[in-house]
């Protein structure tokens, strides 16, 4: 037992904060700073750096392109980007589609979509969730009907509704569960496809959330035509790839160093804020209190999760104590956004999208503080609800 | 002992509620909120006119139905639960109070025009630097002959873009977080030197940053002592505290029925999610949130009558409705799951109201720290 | 809508004021103040002394006792009891089972029982729970067997075994639910026997409690005869009789009255006690603001109980929102015995009972304070759990 | 980075936790504490020369295994597992840490003691008055000659009835609560002028108040710098609250265990009450605390060898563990329903060691109040 980094680790370390202070796109850090969305060429500023370089996917197997790190490179990799502020990667090529791919794709899907991943050249969205169903994933309705088509090709005809797709706006391709099999059980009749997003039939709503912004759309399929080829494994066994992707999106979700860097940004906002007795907000005892208790809670989650990795680097896959990270790290993310908007006293109250940043209206610092925390309420019901994230510990590991 | 409404009060309550159940639906108050001016001067006017309710806590020989703090309440109460942005509690309430309290001069004709729907107060009392301590002023008027000179920056004056009038809280002398040395003036929004900044607020309200550049006052312009407004300022935002916790007695009984009919109707693993034990009890909980708030919000509105105890029990009951706006608010979008997260939906909008009434006047921490010191006197 | 007292009412509490001050017995003063459990005499001492005056059982009707007093004057009674520290009087009689015989039970038992308990000559047990049905009162499996005896005349035998019978130990009668029709449904085949706990077959048993204390025990009834004539209530409608009494028994449960006193202990303990730097443990920030929050709670209860005993006056029956006075009430009580223990740092680990009170170890009042943390957790478990009381208000409040 | 244990350690674990399984199971633990001297000599003997545990921490050229911290955590959670009131604490972590941490001349010859279970400890440091500061002394030792003369009374000595010897910390100058002035002394219970009020704790261990009555000290009896020994006894406080934190891993262990098992036998309303979502929900929140204890727990034990680090991650551990101390012995004893209210049930007995570890060397808001001056420096 024992927390200390070898000398190799610390270079690498030395070498990761290097790269990143050289490399990274100052117009994507302007953007940044401004606290406005992003363009889609923002968003891929960094992917195509870090793709270029050889290190967009550490997790991916080597021959796929993966960087072959150790876990605690992969940790100190995850601890410099939050320090540094990076972009990560849109996930949903990158963390989610790509293992279903090089796990469950043929030789030939492998090679025609898992470049177009790693370089940033298709944007690949999500089409999971859909209206009626929610943390209730299996019981969804979009059908697809195979048929041959009149150039003797064999194909799937999709129509349904999908919702919560995320930056579906900008989504060239997109990988969707469908119902194949009416008839067989919830789970057995699904199929995992991937569907190109300007395929007649498709249109792309934009869902405007409580802050006010547009990041989520409801994607519409009406007598898609999608080629057999498109599918990701057997028929109807779409299943197996859906829960091997929710796994997956679980195990990145504690977002220890993000937090570190956000409770780093409480920490100075309340010692510029004042308290009501006009001292630094930090000095005051409740203030001080609440950020302790953040910060306790948050080593908690950073020395859990490491147990974790070295119980998985020691042959455990990501299993299901992998919900604690969830649960915790969305708790304590949000509770930073709750602190923050505290911190910053009358100045949460402004909404100042269509001012602008920097309007001079409170501390720059203040401006989309109460958007975030409303924005945030949703880490906790999506990918599985924190309740089902409960109900998966009791079951699988309680053994309730 | 008595908690029981009169009939004036129950026929005051309907009427509001039937009110806004015709004219100021989830649908209606969207379509108002997103075009200027982003409130409705016709809903005041009704108010006004064909409700009478602006006069609601004045006596009935200044023109008004002759209530008080149980009146407020009862309106707010139902504001809370539409949601409404038009400025009952800056102008009835607190512009209100203030010339109710202070013995002000002007105070009948102003009466008169706050009930005809003329007047609209907004209370200027923020400053950028203060957090929520009342007396933390940079703002000075200086004497200038028999006036005076106004010059200072006063932070989010909710309600700034529709008011007529500022209640503006300035240093005449002190240090600046002196209780000594603070008065209160009102100045029209028109006067020569007053700009103003206006803004949305996240919750759908607007909003302005107020600069006092060289204003010069009348003498009339001072209302109260000279100097010595602490007590008059404290006593009318006690008032508008307690008026905020009806409001959010209305929004937390909202967010609670929501939250009950969502989970009734919506399905997941072939049942409504309302027959799992989890939310179900998460529900009973913020029933009992909500069911405390409202006895606290009775138990202070019946108080602030009462001088001695009037503070302190302001200050516990926005405490309780802080940590229920926060508990029950929270809870209401997660229950909802996604739909809870969409701006087309109702819940998220109470949700928002809710977030901002916790920190109304001064977070859930500043209202503990203010009874602790009324109840157990000064902090080692 | 007002708070205010009318000036009948402040008479009426100088008057109560006035009468526990002359008449509360000096033995059972000093016996509380030892702090050690109390004799089978003390517990009825003061009983004695309000059945003498007729104040016993403000509750009751009219015409077997009761006070007739508005709802205003019981909470001022509740009031002035609770900050004079009188004992209550034992509930097992007065408040559980005496509004079963008065509202089921014929004349003749209403005769020949409601004496016995107003004036305390009769010692009541209750016979509810057993080892197999906690909060699932209507699964008990005690059963009673109809007999015609030799005598000519009609018997249950009843046989099984009851436990949690608080001070069944002093007990001269115990009322029961036994299983009279073993093959209705559950709640359709009980009914309500009052038991001479002197008849051969019974044996009680003492449960020592976790924090070292004899209040309840093990009640074992083998071929116990009881007249027929001892039921209250039709044969298998014993529930009826059983619902009546768990309302009663929720409803007085806030305990506002004695939570207000204990927080005033609570705030001298803390005035007494130092903190780690020194001064008065109240003027410790945090020891302070967990004082005012319960504080607020207990404000929040109080009217919250105000408000439902409004209700009550003016019609409406303790109904199933008394269960919110269950949860809260309890919550509170637990509360302020966890911050009593923290109050006294170190000398909340001595158990002194062997050694007597007033051993000189440590300060007085900080004797017995874990103890009551300890068996305080009881009071979130009996009377139908916390849960219990949950499932009930989703149910009988929110319609779920 | 690295997370696992040794072979050896491993091993240490298994051997403790067999030989608590045979030799101190609930019955035979519960008649031990019934009759005196209500711990067991004969168990202590078998720590010693048996499993030649008391050796765990201490180099192999002074006789012992060659561990450090980890072993001392192993061997506390077996401890809190099996509920052990055996001094292993304040014998071999207190006691020998004292001798191995001030270069004390004696230190050799009392550790081969401590390893063949001859010198037992307990640390007399708390003060009627002194609450958690472990500054705060109104106990003295003067200079007498080459020795000195001990004066005060000590409060709550866990394991004084078992010990043969005490660590007492003493003033030898400055004022009440000063850091400068603080010695440490070993004295030797038979001393004359020592006087002891033996009594049991809530939790079934032992403890005594100590009187010291000019109780003349040889100049050997002094541990550590004169007058200058802050530092040294937080250091081995340090090592104390991370060894009791690791007592509370078992102890939570046990208290999450017995819950998952108890709920899955008991039926209500015709099923397991492990059924029933709520209470699956709460044991996985126990559970959760559990884990984040373990982690905090393995991190602070590491952390002990960092001197920079040491006192900041002590208290971190302390608060986690306090606070799910509390939350799962409180709702271990809630699932267990009436059950859990007996004394013939184990759980009752973890939640009183759990609730008494919560307040062991400083309650909760103790150790918060130290984790943010070691972080965020001074308070306003």
């Amino acid at each position: 037992m024992n927390l200390d980094f070898s000398p190799e680790e610390n270079a690498f370390r030395q070498e990761v904060r290097a790269f990143i202070k050289a490399n990274y796109p100052p117009a994507l850090r302007a953007a940044q700073d401004a606290g406005r969305p992003l363009t889609k060429e923002e968003y891929l500023m960094w992917h195509k750096v870090l793709a270029k370089k050889g290190w967009l996917a550490p997790s991916w197997p080597k021959e796929f392109g993966g960087t072959d790190w150790t876990p605690t490179q992969k940790y100190i990799w995850s601890e410099e980007s939050a320090e540094a502020e990076t972009l990560p990667p849109l996930p949903f090529g990158v963390s989610m589609l790509a293992p279903v791919v090089y796990t469950f794709g043929t030789e030939e899907q492998k090679k025609r979509f898992l470049p177009g991943i790693y370089n940033g050249d298709v944007w690949w969205c999500q089409g999971y969730s859909e209206p009626g169903a929610g943390s209730d994933l299996a019981s969804l309705k979009t059908k697809a009907e195979r048929v041959t088509a009149d150039d003797g090709k064999e194909y799937y005809i999709v129509s349904g509704q999908k919702t919560w797709t995320t930056l579906g706006q900008y989504a060239d391709w997109g990988f969707f569960l469908v119902r194949t099999d009416p008839d067989a059980k919830p789970q057995a009749g699904i199929s995992f496809l991937l569907i190109d997003m300007k395929t007649p039939g498709i249109s792309v709503r934009p869902i405007i959330t409580l802050e006010g912004g547009h990041e989520v759309n409801d994607v519409f399929l009406d007598n898609v035509k999608v080629p057999v080829e498109n599918r990701i494994f057997h028929e109807n066994q779409g299943w197996t790839c859906a829960k091997a992707l929710l796994a997956h999106e679980r195990s990145g979700i504690a977002g220890v160093a993000r937090s570190k860097r956000n409770l780093e940004k409480l920490r100075s906002i309340a010692t510029t804020e004042h308290s009501d007795a006009g001292g630094p907000l930090l000095s005051d005892a409740f203030f001080r209190r609440k950020v302790a208790e953040l910060e306790i809670d948050l080593t908690a989650l950073e020395f859990t999760e490491l147990r974790t990795l070295a119980g998985e680097s020691s042959g455990k896959g990501p299993g299901p104590e992998s919900s604690i990270l969830k649960i915790k790290g969305t708790e304590i993310q949000q509770r930073l956004q709750e602190l923050a908007l505290e911190a910053v006293g009358h100045y949460g109250a402004p909404f100042l999208r269509d001012l602008g940043h920097n309007a001079g209206i409170g501390p720059d610092y203040a401006d989309g503080l109460a958007g975030d925390m409303f924005n945030g309420r949703k880490t906790s019901i999506y990918g599985g609800s924190n309740e089902i994230q409960r109900n998966i510990i009791a079951k699988a590991v309680l053994g309730l | 002992m008595d908690f029981s409404f009169t009939d004036e009060q129950s026929m005051l309550r309907d009427t509001v509620a039937s009110y806004l159940a015709d004219h100021y639906s989830f649908d209606q108050r969207h379509a108002l909120l997103a075009k200027e001016p982003g409130w409705s001067p016709a809903v005041w006017k009704a108010f006004a006119e064909e409700l009478g309710i602006l006069g609601a806590p004045f006596s009935e020989e200044l023109g008004g139905l002759g209530g008080g703090p149980i009146e407020n309440m009862i309106v707010m109460q139902e504001m809370g639960r539409a949601l409404v942005v038009e400025p009952y509690l800056g102008t009835v309430v607190i512009g209100g109070g203030f010339l109710k309290h202070s013995g002000y001069a002007g105070a009948e004709a102003l009466i008169g025009q706050i009930i005809a729907g003329e007047t609209i107060f907004a209370f200027a009392y923020a400053e950028p630097q203060g957090r929520y301590n009342l007396a933390d002023l940079k703002t000075t008027a200086k004497k200038d002959g028999s006036g005076w000179v106004l010059n200072g920056a006063k932070a989010v004056v909710i309600g700034g873009p529709y008011a007529s009038h500022f209640i503006v809280t300035a240093r005449t002398g002190g240090g600046q977080r002196d209780q000594d040395g603070v008065s209160v003036f009102i100045v029209e929004k028109g006067a020569a030197g007053v700009s103003t900044r206006d803004y949305p607020t996240v919750d759908g309200f607007r909003a302005s940053e107020v600069i006092f550049e060289n204003v010069k006052l009348g003498a009339d312009a001072l209302v109260g002592p000279e100097g010595q407004a602490m007590p008059l300022i404290e006593k009318v935002v006690d008032e508008a505290v307690v008026a905020t916790c009806g409001e959010a007695c209305g929004v937390l009984a909202k967010l609670h029925e929501g939250t009950l009919e969502y989970t009734k109707q919506r399905k997941q693993f072939g049942q409504p999610i309302s027959a799992f034990q989890v939310l179900q009890h998460r529900m009973v909980d913020m029933f009992i949130q909500v069911e405390q708030a409202v006895s606290m919000t009775y138990m202070a509105t019946i108080k602030l009558s009462d001088d001695k105890q009037r503070s302190k029990s302001a200050a516990a009951a926005k405490v309780q409705i802080g940590k229920a706006c926060r508990f029950v608010g929270q809870n209401a979008i997660q229950l909802h799951g996604g739909m809870g997260m969409t701006d087309e939906m109702a819940i998220g909008h109470y949700f928002k109201r809710a977030t901002m009434i916790e920190s109304a006047f001064g977070s859930t921490d500043h209202f503990l720290a203010r009874y602790e010191f009324l109840s157990l006197g000064q902090a080692a």
